[in-house]
């Protein structure tokens, strides 16, 4: 099976039914490897234990910006090369990342409270990472406002690209912003080095994480390309009728 | 479970991995159930005797 | 029953529409408007309907339910066909049954009837303009109303769609009904005619 | 009864499906809340104390953005005719209309607040206080808010004209409302303003209904 074989929705929705089993097992592996590993891991001598936040909050926040990568490569796909799968995997992706996304920020919250003393400091970092969470949700109140599904998937193709080179726009303004203000009892976080005890078990769920984002978004793209069949013979139906 | 030791800040940690399941299970919920529901529409299709372009069932995958 | 009207007036945009129109039609009687392109057919339509109010003259029914107004009493099928695309077939129709109350019939036989059994749950967004007619016809006949009041009912069916709602219409008029059809087609059953506008 | 509520439960029903667009509010909330801080700067002490006028205003922006669609919508497609000539009176159906469109668009802003009191660094005593005078707030909003969409459909013109029409409109219950959360995180009060607010939305269930009813049943062409 060759690459160009995938452009077609049908051979994908084989190619996916054969595969899911078996990255889900994968998946699933990895991350009870992580866990144990992150539960094994010691204290940091600063933060204590809740470190253990870490190997859950970094991963979400990796994934986060990993799949807004991955969308602004399917909008190039749907507006360069017009590939019948690259809306498929743009539409798909967004609620998946919207919730990694979403559980970033949490995570960072209930990680800064201990640390911090507030649930929410308005940091450079975690204040960008919420605007690109308020983009997500953007992208999918698009993708839900035209039933059309090729119609929106140009639209939001430009969304996400414009988005894409924005994001750093965002952050740089962001920084200015917050310097200017000089908040007052911000401890950044993730500052001493990683010690090696915490970077494998970082790794390991990192790498499962990225496992289980492949998975659910082949099954969502999947559902996706179903439900455009579904719409296509719904069409059809409609056509047949007197 | 001695090894789990999570010191003062216990309720923080539990609740930043509980909230990870929930959603991540909510997540493959969603995706389940949307599977499930589309092949059930399509099925419905095929009853009523709709095929696509290409004369197959429409719950085939090939 | 009896519907007649007395020394009709329209305005529309302070420009005076028709006036004087005097009209009187009988159960199991059908009634055609008929006239040229705004002479008002739609206009006397959404009178009856009390969705417009006569620049002078009145409206008046005679013999109905003493309870009801004449609104109350009458099913308008307009071009606007107040369906939902974002709704199923039956869904719209099901909405309709329970939101006109009344003795509602059975649903799907409705549908049946206007040939869209096969398609219930397909989104109404489907639907084309011929088939969306239909669904307004399938309403006529899930809620019962004495008084159909019809604004071009026939334009968008095809032959078959306006043979089987000519039946329909028949039937309507046997058990007692009512119609005033604003048409510029016949309409396949026997009418008398009410020429309004410049025609008057 | 049936009949109102297959009312309200198709509304919701439309306006969560796709091209619904009930979370659009909610979104919108979201970044104008957080939109606050990029002009108010981060000072945490400082949105603390801004947080019920931010969270107010933004519900308020919010609840008046969705409200041109409440019977705009009927209208264009004939739904609203039929509405008015039916059985059922139109004071009611204007009124289960009205709490559809707040079980879709104006309860969803409540639940958001919490979250929402997280990034202004509320307390939990004052966030449940705004999301408690939210809760009896923003029916009251969509209430009045419904007149101006009536007198809207019946001139053709949406949007802004709208919005014009209805915010001096919700004046009283923004007083209110801001009075009342800022009376329950001052310590002093919170029983007056609060009454005040309950007896507005009382008072808006009553006019809303009535007002919308009569502009519709005479602006109909």
């Amino acid at each position: 099976m060759t690459l160009l074989d995938l452009a077609n929705p049908t051979r994908f929705l084989t190619l996916t039914s054969r595969l899911l089993p078996w990255l889900a097992g994968l998946t699933f592996v990895l991350l009870l490897i992580g866990l144990y590993q992150s539960a094994m891991a010691p204290d940091d001598y600063q933060q204590g234990a809740t470190v253990k936040i870490m190997f859950i909050h970094v991963p979400n926040a990796w994934l986060s910006m990993f799949v807004w990568g991955v969308m602004s490569l399917a909008a190039l796909g749907t507006l360069v090369w017009r590939h019948p799968l690259a809306d498929v995997a743009a539409k798909a992706a967004a609620p998946i990342g919207a919730c990694f996304t979403f559980l970033a920020l949490a995570t960072g919250s209930l990680w800064g409270r201990p640390m911090w003393g507030t649930y929410w400091e308005w940091d450079a970092r975690l204040t960008s990472v919420l605007i690109l969470f308020l983009m997500y949700l953007g992208l999918i109140a698009l993708w839900r406002a035209v039933e059309d599904p090729s119609r929106a998937a140009r639209a939001a193709a430009v969304l996400t690209l414009v988005g894409a080179i924005n994001l750093p726009i965002i952050k740089f303004s962001v920084d200015w912003w917050n310097t200017l203000h000089q908040p007052a009892s911000v401890l950044r976080l993730g500052g001493p080095t990683l010690d090696r005890a915490f970077l494998i078990p970082l790794l390991i769920m990192a790498l499962a994480f990225s496992l289980l984002f492949l998975t659910l978004h082949l099954a969502a793209m999947r559902n996706e390309i179903l439900r455009r069949r579904v719409r296509a013979l719904q069409l059809k139906q409609a056509s047949q009728l007197p | 479970m001695t090894a789990l030791s999570l010191g003062p800040y216990a309720p923080f940690i539990v609740s930043s991995y509980l909230l990870v399941t929930v959603v991540v299970a909510i997540l493959i919920a969603w995706i389940t159930i949307d599977y499930r529901r589309q092949k059930q529409r399509l099925r419905e299709l095929d009853a009523a005797g709709v095929v696509r372009r290409s004369g197959r069932s429409a719950t085939e995958f090939k | 029953m009896r519907l007649s009207g007395r020394g009709i007036r329209c305005m529309r945009g302070g420009r005076d529409v028709f006036s004087g129109l005097d009209f009187e039609t009988c159960a199991g009687e059908a009634l055609a408007v008929v006239g040229t392109n705004g002479s008002g057919k739609t206009s006397l339509l959404r009178m009856i309907a009390g969705l417009l109010a006569p620049a002078a003259g009145s409206i008046a029914l005679e013999g109905g339910d003493v309870e009801l107004t004449l609104p109350e009493q009458a099913h308008y099928v307009a071009h606007r066909d107040a369906l939902k695309p974002a709704l199923s077939v039956i869904e719209n129709l099901l909405f309709w049954q329970k939101f006109l109350g009344g003795d509602a019939s059975d649903a799907k036989g409705c549908l049946a009837t206007v040939g869209l059994d096969h398609a219930i749950h397909l989104p109404a967004a489907y639907l084309s303009a011929g088939q969306r007619r239909r669904l307004s016809i399938a309403r006529l006949l899930t809620v019962r109303r004495p008084i159909w009041l019809l604004d071009e009912p026939t334009n968008a069916l095809d032959r078959a769609g306006q043979s089987m709602f000519a039946a329909l219409m028949i039937d309507h008029l046997a058990r007692g009904g009512l119609i005033v059809a604003a048409t510029h087609m016949p309409l396949g059953i026997i009418t008398r005619e009410l020429p309004i506008g410049s025609a008057s | 009864m049936t009949a109102l509520a297959a009312l309200v439960r198709r509304d919701v029903k439309i306006a969560l499906r796709v091209g619904g667009g009930a979370l659009i509010g909610v979104l919108f909330f979201l970044t104008v809340v957080v939109l606050m801080p990029f002009a108010l700067g981060p000072d945490l002490a400082l949105l603390t104390r801004l947080g019920p006028a931010i969270l107010w205003l933004g519900a308020l922006l919010a609840s008046l953005l969705t409200l041109d669609r409440l019977f705009m919508a009927d209208h264009e497609d004939g739904s609203l005719d039929l509405i008015v000539m039916g059985r059922v009176p139109l004071e009611l159906a204007c009124a289960a209309k009205a709490l559809a469109h707040w079980l879709a668009a104006g309860l969803p802003l409540v639940i958001a607040t919490p979250a929402l009191g997280l990034l202004l660094n509320l307390d939990a005593t004052s966030t449940s206080a705004i999301g408690l005078t939210l809760l009896v707030g923003t029916p009251a909003l969509t209430f009045t808010g419904m007149i101006g969409a009536a007198l809207a459909v019946t001139l053709h013109r949406g949007g802004l004209l709208l919005a014009v029409l209805v915010l001096p409109l919700s004046i009283p219950v923004l007083i209110f409302g801001v009075a009342a959360s800022e009376a329950a995180i001052g310590g002093f009060s919170f029983g007056a303003p609060f009454t005040i607010l309950c007896a507005l939305s009382l008072i808006s269930f009553v006019i809303g209904p009535f007002a919308a009813a009569a502009s519709l049943r005479h602006g109909l062409d």
